[in-house]
């Protein structure tokens, strides 16, 4: 069992001076890094800082080897083989790398994308254009009443003209419990159709095998686990990749050009035109590797039992709404305080050092869904501890009383 | 810095009870809605000008916060009475009040208790919001549609 | 007058003691980063570390400004306004971004694209594929004797049907002097045309005023000018921007959504999907501010000093081809070795401490034209010296007789 | 490591007057091209495959480097006599070595003086390119065509 008592001291943000007053509960919006992540970044830039590829010099070699070594560790941490993985600016343009490389050539009219009304906006606005454009139809997912996206409710909606699927696999709003992808892969095969999954909240907090889940997308972002801004990864099924055309024109992807013509290299180079992420990949492998060290069973068991205690001690305070399922959950909790906006909270929470989103998440559809305009959403990480709910429990109630008794 | 310097008791007493609050009646001069598609706040800022070219009455409509409602309530009040051009330099002094570049002015009057939100950045939106539909709407009206 | 002398100290990659004993020559390919820089980095990951733009609490709006300054800052950098300044991945993903979403909406059938066979791979593909989905029509301009893309040649190109002139500012191959874009957008712009430039060579080198110059989309990356890796910049003039539809869909370029369709913000957001590059975006304004420190024109002037100094020097060693201009010229220098492949070339230099570049350095067309099926490429900075000059012409001088003395 | 560990004499020799170069008279049995796309080198190797399976006779063509140029020369002259099982062997052993897996064997021969080849990663994909060519042509041949 690792112990996650020491994790908060790994994180510079968080154990300085001012960050010691900081209950950071933010990490669906982005992750602190650890010093070894950034320990990483320095040392690739004052030691090995060459292109890639492209160098016959032993500093570019270094720089290949650093680059190509961190593909390694990512492929590894999901289950996928190196040429699997194509680095990104994050899931947001892996998404979109679908839509547009994938999408747009291979959809047409009658065709049609299964996705849910709970996505992010990036993993629905994606295809509500790629469906303009190849003339396709946008399917959604029948919500629990919860608002959530369930395994089953995806089977019954799956239907004969479904080519794709782009679902998460975890909610950035209602911390319900994952989707089940591999029943979903497999279901959606038998049909002919393709999935994709929006792993952006699932990658960094449960253990993720892209192969036993079958997928044949996944995208997630970098700066979510622990990782850079600046890079996110698209793993692609071999047999996808392969079939599908790039999109990124220019750079190490080219095999030959002519001056009206070229062609491309194999995946994943041929998805990755221009100079990539460089160090932004091999931070991002030292935050596998370290989530790797806490052990991603015991991540995901860590941010489930904040998550679950938040939801439970939060909806036990009166005027408190929580959002999402009743009992099992995961690290992510929404709510609203009756008859105090969102943004008023956040600010209060902030006021008593408590980082809290407050807002629409980027899933407007979802908010609409759950009546409301936005909510407060608090999310735990592994260097959020036991303390940090207490410190929000308490502080929504002092929120509480500081708007109705201030105001009365 | 403490919550109470933003919220302070004005402003909580206008987002709890605003004033002006629901449609102008007819004869509307001019109309104009804003969001903040960040946190979803809405507000629609209705205006009735006078033949002499001052304002006779405001009112305003919509859903947010404390700050950005109880800023459309006070403005909604403070706008009658005034030219369109003291109510633009009204709009001017507000906006540099609560982005910090200037201290409250007299004209500002009740407008004065959201100085405090200068210390608030990402909360300076919120409260320009009810002035720049403002500010548009009076743009739109002088631009003659 | 700046003193370049003691610029290579504030580079860690050069001044360790592994450092101090190489001569870094490939600044085309990317430049080493100065301490400030890492420093810009490191300091945003422990102390102001949060998502920009969504987050009501303080270190979000720390995390934000920063950002938003970062974009003044670079705006400045260019003589852009702060608006007009979309973060990308790096110059292919700008020339991209605008091959997708301006080209392949803006032409048709008859529409010519001007561009040359002098290109990088990466603002000529780009066009190839653009072209093709568009029906429209590539030409080039025709290249000067040394194979480089002169003003009056472009001038002379341009057509009644052109509507886009897509042409470097500066080669990464040449060395020859700079493009003079403002003349040809100007004589663009009067035939309907509108004028991308590729600045991957010249932002870093010369001083560049987009609005001076008139141009209507600038790509760069920030790699190349000592800033991180994973970010670059598209330059649009703002009508530009106004009239061109959005890209990459999701997080903040999102103004509404509903179920079946989404409306969106203005630039620069509009074009930035999901969660922007927020670190590199710091690292490469602090990069700009380094830049501008040194002073642009002194940058220019000593890289060019650098580039006719090895030009000159490696032109009268015996055997020695170097391709470009012959007198005036920037900091790029190619050249070859009678007898010897530039693969064997680079890594006897790198024997030797000095690191080029050694191949076709993603101009496969220009080679041809030049002959050639690769060349070896110095390139300069405002690290490098008179001694790094030196060195190369030594070494190459050994490489020489290493050769040709074993072969015998 | 001194650029002599990379460029033995014999490399140079044979890069400078490689052996088995041009087109084979056919019959051929079978030919593979392969690139580096990021130097340019290209290599196209060709094979006589006598009645009992043994390799008669190996040329090449191409332009590359000292490297891949002498790997070509070399292998050129080493596979003819040999098997076609024994010719994937060699590449094996010889892939493995380059790459720096495993020692020079005896079975590598003139082969051997590329083990300093180990130490140039950035040049393996040069020592190796002729390897991989013949490589994927005794596969295509295999596979019957
Ligand atoms: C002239 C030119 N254009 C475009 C590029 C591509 O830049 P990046 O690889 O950073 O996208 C380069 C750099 O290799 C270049 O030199
Ligand atoms: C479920 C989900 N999908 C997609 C995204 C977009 O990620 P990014 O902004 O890193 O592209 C996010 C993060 O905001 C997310 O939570």
């Amino acid at each position: 069992m690792t112990d996650f008592t020491g994790v908060r001291a790994d994180f510079p943000l968080l154990s300085t001076a001012e960050g010691r007053t900081l209950t950071y509960l933010d990490s669906a919006a982005t992750a602190q890094k650890p010093e070894v992540v950034l320990e990483a970044l320095r040392h690739f830039y004052r030691y090995d800082n060459a292109n890639v590829y492209r160098g016959v010099y032993g500093l570019a070699a270094r720089a290949t080897a650093a680059f190509e070594a961190a593909r390694e560790t990512v492929a590894a941490f999901i289950g996928a083989d190196a040429d699997e993985v194509i680095f990104t600016r994050g899931t947001t343009d892996a998404v979109n790398t679908v839509a547009w490389a994938w999408a747009r050539a291979a959809l047409g009219p009658g065709d049609e994308i299964l996705t849910s009304e709970a996505e992010h906006h990036s993993n629905l606005v994606p295809w509500q254009e790629a469906a303009r454009a190849a003339g396709a139809r946008l399917r959604f997912v029948e919500l629990a009443a919860d608002g959530s996206v369930q395994t089953e409710a995806v089977l019954g909606a799956l239907g004969p003209r479904t080519r794709l699927v782009a679902l998460a696999q975890a909610s950035n709003v209602l911390g319900n419990l994952p989707l089940d992808v591999g029943a979903v892969s497999r279901a959606a095969h038998r049909l002919g159709a393709i999935v994709l999954v929006d792993g952006a909240q699932s990658v960094p907090h449960l253990p993720v095998d892209v192969h036993a889940m079958e997928a044949d997308f996944v995208a997630f972002s970098g700066h979510k686990m622990m990782g850079p801004t600046g890079i996110g990864v698209l793993y692609g099924r071999r047999e996808m990749l392969a079939a599908m055309a790039p999109f990124q024109f220019g750079g190490e992807m080219i095999s030959h050009v002519e001056a009206e013509s070229a062609t491309f290299k194999e995946a994943p180079q041929k998805f990755e035109g221009g100079t990539p992420p460089i160090a932004q990949a091999i931070g991002l492998a030292r935050a596998c590797e370290y989530l790797s060290g806490l052990g991603m069973a015991e991540v995901a068991a860590h941010d489930r039992r904040l998550g679950e205690l938040a939801a439970s001690q939060l909806g036990e305070v009166p005027g408190v709404t929580v959002y999402g399922p009743g009992g099992a959950r995961l690290g992510v909790v929404s709510f609203n305080l009756e008859g105090v906006h969102p943004h008023d909270v956040a600010t209060a929470l902030d006021q008593q050092g408590i980082c809290v989103r407050a807002g629409h998440h980027c899933c407007q559809p979802l908010m609409r869904r759950l009546g409301v305009v936005a909510t407060v959403r608090a999310s735990f990480y592994a260097y959020n501890s036991e303390e940090d709910v207490e410190k929000l429990v308490a502080s929504v109630m002092s929120t509480m009383e500081f708007f109705h008794h201030v105001a009365h | 810095m403490s919550l109470t310097d933003l919220y302070r008791e004005i402003i909580l007493e206008h987002a709890r009870h605003p004033q002006h609050k629901g449609s102008l009646a007819e004869p509307v001069s001019f109309q104009a809605g804003l969001n903040n598609p960040t946190c979803g706040d809405e507000v629609i800022v209705q205006v009735r000008v006078g033949p002499g070219g001052t304002i006779e009455e405001g009112k305003f409509d919509g859903v947010g916060c404390s700050i950005s409602m109880a800023a459309a309530s006070i403005m909604s009040g403070m706008v009658a009475g005034r030219t369109l051009a003291e109510a633009k330099q009204l709009i001017d002094a507000y906006t540099a009040m609560v982005s910090g570049k200037q201290a409250p002015t007299d004209e500002l009057a009740e407008l004065a208790a959201f100085a405090g939100v200068a210390q608030f950045p990402m909360r300076v939106k919120c409260a320009t919001l009810p002035f720049h539909a403002l500010q548009k709407g009076i743009a739109r009206y002088e631009e003659g549609f």
